[in-house]
């Protein structure tokens, strides 16, 4: 037996361990801290199939950064307490059509063993390690996929406005919040 | 490594390059201008859309494409591009005097709607799916924000949370459609897809149908179909005014050419699966719609219902997926940028500081106090219910003459039965216009720009009613280098 | 090796987690974590894909998506905390306005 | 000037565009007037009601009545990405109409001055629309442009009856609408069809209604399906018996205006769209369709009768009264030959006329009691001596007396329905023994005896005005009755063509077997000639060969540059193997010699 099942199995029940947490804890910073072993498992999966610069950008990014801006308003706000949404009720129907549809790819994917994708031919897969080092991806990136980084720069330009803006304690505005209030 | 950056024809992407520029100079100009002179930025934002707009013209007839085949410029984009401009230039104008009675006017607004509006420009010109994705992403956070821009009002911000929430998780599920795309093909460019896909031969894959179920619902839920719909009413209702009128034609627009695209670029070898799911999905879409636009007191939500079932009858076109069936779905979107943004205008003129003047009951005996505001409501139902001589009718007539012409009979059946019955609700607004009398004075909130953009819509419904030749020729032309020959 | 079946089985369990998640939970940040689970999910399929396909397209595709993940939560928990403040300041109990 | 119509009658004057459009140009005028100088509003709507009524009258005087063609045409390039045209034109079933509709809208505007007290410049304005909406359903030779104004016209009516209607208004209106609504609906789904089928056939896509009628072939199959959904469209426009629940209900909320239009015209266009398109589009389904709407025409002839005579409200009494005549005007139709059909062409003039009198004797007796209750009344014909002359002359002309118009149009139509069946004759005497009863019996409730109520003591007889508006009308009654042949002979060359038409076999596998049989005709006249023909003919080929019917029915030669279609040529009772020589060369586009375009007697 190969080690790389070990670790394959070990960091996916990590993985699918901490998702359970995150839909079935109580406590939100609970899930939040599952939610962060989960993306270093994640990262771990990303590192065995050889993309090495994703792996990092995961831990930075997501563990790094998404997960600090959450503690911070869960802290911020004391969100525990309040039970918010609800979806349940009138989603049911799409719950089940999705779940379904998983699952029949899932048993799908056992019995059959395949989903209908030719299998790559073991140089493709060499190929796929070999190119998997992150001066290939930053070529490939500024050059070939020039246009959807152009994309990305302007979308993270609107969301940081569009977060500031929501975001932002506006003196005036909260003043005239009052105002409206008591009249 | 030595790394040469790709040359881009510059030409192809002007217009994009010219709103994304825009939109940083509203912004600059917006830290500028005083308080009360925010209405400035507006006219600003107004004359980038129309700037645009010019850089858009010269490309009309031309098809090429641009870095590494992302991104095409052909007859169906541009199109597309110039409903996004129209409505982008119509909402700014009703929107300057509502942000006033808000207490919202800040410049942020006209950037974020500037932002969505290049989103979807670059949507409908994507040919690749995370250039698609980066798009459609642009689109959606810009009009997050925007739904809940009226922060101190608790509906706005609610709605936007729902509107966020449905929104990212229907993307992760189009992501997942996407990431079985890319699987079973290897790439992610469209045409490529397409051309992997009929060589591998796959058939009735269960992966691929998979992919296709998930697409659906993913750019299902941007078009507001039947059942990815239910965040519609909420959303319309919470959000400002002309946003929701914004959500309801430029999304929904963006989502129809994404959706045309990827199903006749990507997934021919399929035909026969998604004809079926958007037959199911287009009738269920028209038919809810409409019976549950019926039951509204609120006139935002009955516009959001009417607006899922007019998502309806731009399915048939989909799912008839020829020439003609595209070129009437991009006709009749713009007809309904026309009479739909004009529709929530109408609500616009009914609001108040403090009350928002969204009950049908509002509008009781207008009719008596303004005729000529009357008038213009009575020409956008007639238009959304299909009655000659409106933009409306002649758009849902070329949708199932396409269908009638494809054989879908029945289709057509339940789309003009649908057509019918949606009168019943618009003419109950119109009933109580002209037939009840004023339970108390009616004040409309009128302001030049809504007027002359009210004065175009009307105009531009009954026009296209009247003489709907140069806009039918301008469709089928734009068909044309992707059917033609 | 591990073949592309694994990494597949497992990106769709964390979807499917995800998605009950999604459906089940009923506080909003809750909700977003469990969306961050199903882009988890097509993560680990995109890269497997991409290793299987032998090109960097899918890990490219990854990049972006953990690009727009970073913006949506910046924009989603700034709703969040604007929907806490109106609270607070309004002093609205926790009726909703808008019927999901 | 091609075959099918008589462009240039009046030297290329736009006649058939002004008669339709005066209205709505008054209509928008009247917008900018301002809405408190009523006395202007009225008399500007008079105006253009009797300019209108001006326009129309050369239409009749220069009608040409040897021909059944398209007269006074207008042609004009519109849509053509649809191939939808501005195509106006007008025969002998039109012509008696549009007089009535321009006749009745000045009427109509008279007849309100009084009774319209509220908002009266929305009420001009929506009169003078629906007026044009009516005439271009009339005038119309395009069907998208027909469709158009078939639908345009029922927003000023929901409005008409909406706004100035009775107590139950809003019901009223919303229900008028959205029958006609979803009849007009399944209408356009036919027209489609329509469209597409000949468009596949001929590789033409118009929607030029003479072309379609003479050149476009359908199955069995085709045409049951499309008549079906024309037959919804008209059948709810008519109204015929199961769809006719709308119309009592408009007719007792509508103003009075607004009922003498319904009555009078609007419920014409469902019985001219059966005559106009049914018969000729397909005549199979229309022969096998007979027995059905026959069926329907007589249950509601008495089914009408009967309920109105239960009537204590005058006006649902007339308006009940209507859903029998119209049954009658359906049951001449549809007995497919020259008298039934010419009858019932005439006798919706003269329901139109009838009718339209008695609802503005209905509104002259409720402006002075505000009551329509039969038992309010009693005795009037010793006070209101006018009113009941008015009253008793319109009353005999709705029952048939002879001498008056209803008996001319009843008669005729009982002669054609006789040749089809005498089992359905018998019923129609039935409907108008009953339709004799309750008039006579209403007539005698409200006119005869002593005058017992005190409000009625102090009547006040008709005013100038509604003499000046009911002579006219009344005038027509006798005109028609005592000397109808000016209208019927305007009629029958175009009632003939239609009644030709219903006898042409259109199926696909006719049309092929007919020309088939031809070409051997031809073969054994000139074999060389027809053996080059025959592989192109027997295949279909539309644009080169003939694949109509024989030249003895309606042969439809279609001119090779794809134009205007050419005239059928009717030279009926000749034999066909006489015909089929002469008219080969108009297979080549070759116009018809002249003796084809006269309808042989």
């Amino acid at each position: 037996m190969d080690l790389s099942f070990l670790f394959f199995y070990l960091f996916a029940a990590v993985a699918v361990g901490a998702a359970l947490v995150v839909v079935l804890n109580r406590n939100i910073l609970h899930c939040a801290m599952a939610l962060v072993l989960m993306f270093f498992a994640i990262a771990a999966l990303f590192l065995m199939l050889g993309a090495e610069f994703i792996a990092a950008v995961q831990v930075l990014v997501y563990a790094g950064a998404i997960m600090v801006l959450f503690l911070f308003v869960i802290l911020l706000i004391q969100i525990d307490r309040v039970q918010m949404l609800r979806f349940a009720h009138r989603q049911s129907p799409l719950v089940v059509i999705i779940a379904v549809l998983l699952l029949a790819e899932l048993l799908y994917m056992i019995i059959r063993g395949t989903l209908g994708i030719a299998p790559g031919g073991a140089d493709a897969a060499a190929a796929g390690a070999a190119s998997g080092s992150t001066e290939a991806f930053g070529a490939l990136l500024y050059t070939t996929y020039l246009f959807p980084f152009e994309v990305a720069s302007v979308l993270l330009l609107a969301a940081m406005i569009g977060a500031i803006l929501l975001a932002r304690l506006d003196k005036e505005e909260v003043g005239g919040v009052s105002r409206q209030d008591m009249s | 490594m030595e790394l040469t950056l790709p040359i881009p024809n510059l030409r192809a992407i002007m217009p994009e390059l010219v709103m994304t520029f825009w939109a940083c100079l509203v912004l600059v100009v917006d830290v500028l201008i005083s308080k009360e002179r925010k209405t400035w930025v507006g006219y600003l934002a107004l004359v980038g859309t129309l700037v645009t707009m010019a850089f858009t013209l010269p490309l009309l007839g031309t098809r090429t494409s641009t870095f590494s085949n992302m991104f095409l410029v052909d007859g169906v984009a541009l199109f597309f591009k110039f409903i996004f401009l129209l409505a982008t230039a119509l909402v700014i104008l009703v929107s300057l005097r509502y942000l006033d009675i808000e207490g919202v006017n800040l410049g942020e607004y006209y950037a974020m709607i500037l932002f969505a509006t290049l989103g979807m420009m670059i949507m409908a010109a994507g040919n690749e799916l995370i250039t698609i994705y980066l798009s459609l992403e642009l689109m959606v956070i810009s009009t997050y924000v925007l739904c809940g821009f009226i922060r101190r009002d608790r509906r706005s911000t609610e709605a936007a949370v729902k509107y966020f929430l449905l929104g990212i998780f229907t993307s992760a599920i189009l992501l997942y459609g996407m990431a079985l795309l890319y699987g079973l093909t290897g790439t992610t460019n469209l045409t490529e897809i397409g051309r992997a896909l009929q060589a591998k031969n796959l058939g009735a894959n269960p992966a691929l149908l998979l992919a296709m179920i998930f697409l659906a619902a993913g750019l299902g839920f941007k078009v507001a179909a039947v059942p990815f719909h239910m965040y519609v009413p909420d959303v319309y209702e919470g959000s400002p005014t002309p946003i929701a009128a914004f959500i309801s034609v430029g999304p929904k627009a963006a989502g129809f050419a994404v959706l045309a695209r990827l199903f006749l670029v990507s997934l021919p070898a399929i035909r026969p699966q998604w004809g079926t799911l958007l037959w199911v999905l287009c009738v269920m879409t028209m038919t809810l719609g409409n019976l549950v636009a019926m039951k509204q007191s609120n006139i935002k939500r009955m516009l959001a219902y009417s607006s899922i079932a007019h998502a309806g009858y731009v399915l048939i076109g989909l799912v008839v997926a020829n020439e003609i069936g595209l070129a009437s779905v991009v006709l009749y979107m713009f007809v309904y940028a026309f009479m739909n943004i004009g529709a929530f205008s109408m609500v616009i003129l009914m609001c108040k500081r403090g009350d928002r003047g969204e009950r049908i009951e509002d509008f009781r005996g207008l009719a008596r106090s303004h005729p000529w505001a009357a008038i213009a409501f009575l020409v956008f139902f007639l238009s959304l219910a299909g009655i000659p001589p409106t933009g409306g009718f002649i758009g849902k007539f070329y949708l199932f003459s396409a269908a009638i012409q494809a054989n879908y009979v029945w289709l057509a059946v339940i789309g003009v039965a649908n057509s019918a019955l949606s009168v019943y609700y618009y003419f109950r607004v119109t009933m109580l216009m002209y037939m009840s009398d004023p339970s108390g004075e009616i004040r409309l909130t009128l302001s030049p720009s809504l007027v002359f953009a009210l004065a175009v819509m009307v105009i531009g419904t009954l026009a296209i009613g009247l003489y709907p030749s140069p806009l039918i020729a301008a469709a089928r032309a734009s068909m044309a280098p992707i059917f033609g020959p | 090796m591990i073949s592309l079946q694994h990494y597949l089985a497992l990106g769709a369990i964390l979807f499917a987690i995800g998605v009950v998640g999604v459906l089940t939970r009923r506080n909003a940040i809750l909700i977003l974590m469990a969306i961050e689970l199903m882009l988890n999910g097509v993560n680990i399929t995109l890269i497997a894909f991409a290793r299987h396909a032998g090109n960097l397209t899918g890990q490219i595709f990854v990049l972006f998506i953990i690009t727009v993940a970073a913006a949506e939560a910046a924009v989603g928990l700034a709703l969040v905390i604007a929907l806490f403040r109106g609270r607070d300041t309004l002093n609205v109990d926790e009726i909703h306005l808008l019927k999901w | 000037m091609t075959p099918t119509e008589i462009q240039h009658a009046l030297g290329g004057f736009p006649i058939l565009t002004l008669v339709t459009f005066i209205p709505l140009a008054g209509a928008i005028v009247l917008l900018f007037v301002n809405s408190r100088s009523t006395g202007l509003i009225k008399g500007f709507a008079l105006v253009v009601t009797l300019i209108d009524l001006a326009f129309s009258l050369p239409l009749y005087t220069r009608f040409d009545r040897t021909t059944h063609l398209m007269q006074f045409a207008e042609r004009h390039e519109w849509i053509p990405s649809l191939g939808a045209q501005y195509y106006l034109g007008i025969d002998g079933i039109s012509v008696l109409l549009i007089l009535l509709t321009t006749l009745l809208g000045a009427v109509s505007v008279l007849c309100s001055f009084k009774a319209i007290e509220e908002r009266q410049k929305e009420y001009y304005v929506s009169l003078l629309v629906l007026q044009t909406g009516m005439l271009g359903v009339f005038i119309a030779l395009d069907f998208f442009l027909f469709y158009i104004f078939w639908e345009v016209m029922l927003v000023p009516m929901y409005f008409l009856i909406g706004i100035w209607g009775g107590p139950r208004k809003l019901y009223a209106a919303i229900k008028f609408f959205l029958y006609t609504l979803a009849g007009s609906v399944f209408l356009l789904l036919g027209i489609l069809a329509l469209y597409f089928i000949h468009g596949g056939q001929t590789g033409d896509y118009t929607f030029d209604i003479v072309k379609l009628i003479y050149q476009v072939k359908l199955t069995t199959g085709q045409q049951f399906w499309i008549f079906l959904a024309f037959f919804v469209g008209f059948a709810i426009k008519v109204p015929m018996f199961p769809f006719h629940t709308w119309l009592p209900d408009a007719h007792v909320e509508a103003p009075t205006a607004g009922s003498v239009i319904l009555a009078g015209v609007l419920l014409k266009m469902g019985t001219y769209g059966f005559v106009r398109f049914n018969l000729p589009l397909f005549p199979q389904a229309s022969q096998s369709f007979v027995p059905f709407i026959a069926l329907l025409s007589i249950i509601g002839i008495i089914y009408g009768a009967l309920v109105a005579m239960a009537q204590d409200d005058i006006k649902k009494l007339v308006a009940y009264s209507s859903v029998s005549h119209l049954g009658f005007v359906m049951l001449g139709v549809f007995a497919l030959n020259v008298q039934g059909v010419s009858g019932g062409m005439l006798q919706m003039i003269n329901h139109g006329l009838s009718t339209g009198a008695l609802f503005l004797i209905v509104g002259i007796i409720y402006e002075r009691r505000h009551t329509r209750m039969i038992a309010d009344f009693g005795g009037l014909s010793k006070v209101i001596p006018v009113f009941t002359v008015i009253f008793a002359i319109t009353m005999l002309s709705s029952i048939g007396l002879p001498g008056l118009n209803g008996f001319v149009g009843e008669f005729l139509i009982l002669v054609g329905v006789f040749q089809r069946s005498i089992m359905y004759a018998a019923f129609a005497v039935v409907g108008i023994i009953l339709g004799a009863a309750y008039m006579l019996w209403l007539f005698q409730r409200m006119m005869f005896g002593a005058v017992e109520k005190a409000e009625n003591q102090n009547l006040r007889d008709c005013t100038a005005r509604e003499v000046i508006y009911m002579l006219p009308l009344l005038l027509f009654m006798f005109v028609i009755g005592i000397y109808p042949k000016p209208y019927l002979s305007i009629l029958e060359p175009s009632v003939a063509n239609i009644v030709r038409q219903v006898q042409v076999d259109r199926t696909p596998q006719a049309a092929a077997q007919k020309s088939a049989e031809r070409d051997m005709l031809q073969r054994a006249v000139s074999p060389s000639a027809a053996q080059e023909q025959a592989p192109s003919r027997l295949a279909g080929a539309r644009p080169a060969g003939v694949a109509g019917a024989g030249a003895s029915k309606a042969a439809v030669p279609v001119a090779g540059d794809g134009a205007t279609g050419d005239a059928i040529s009717p030279s009926s009772g000749a034999p066909a193997v006489a015909a089929a020589a002469p008219s080969l060369p108009a297979a080549a586009g070759v116009p018809q010699p002249a003796p084809h375009r006269q309808p042989g007697r």
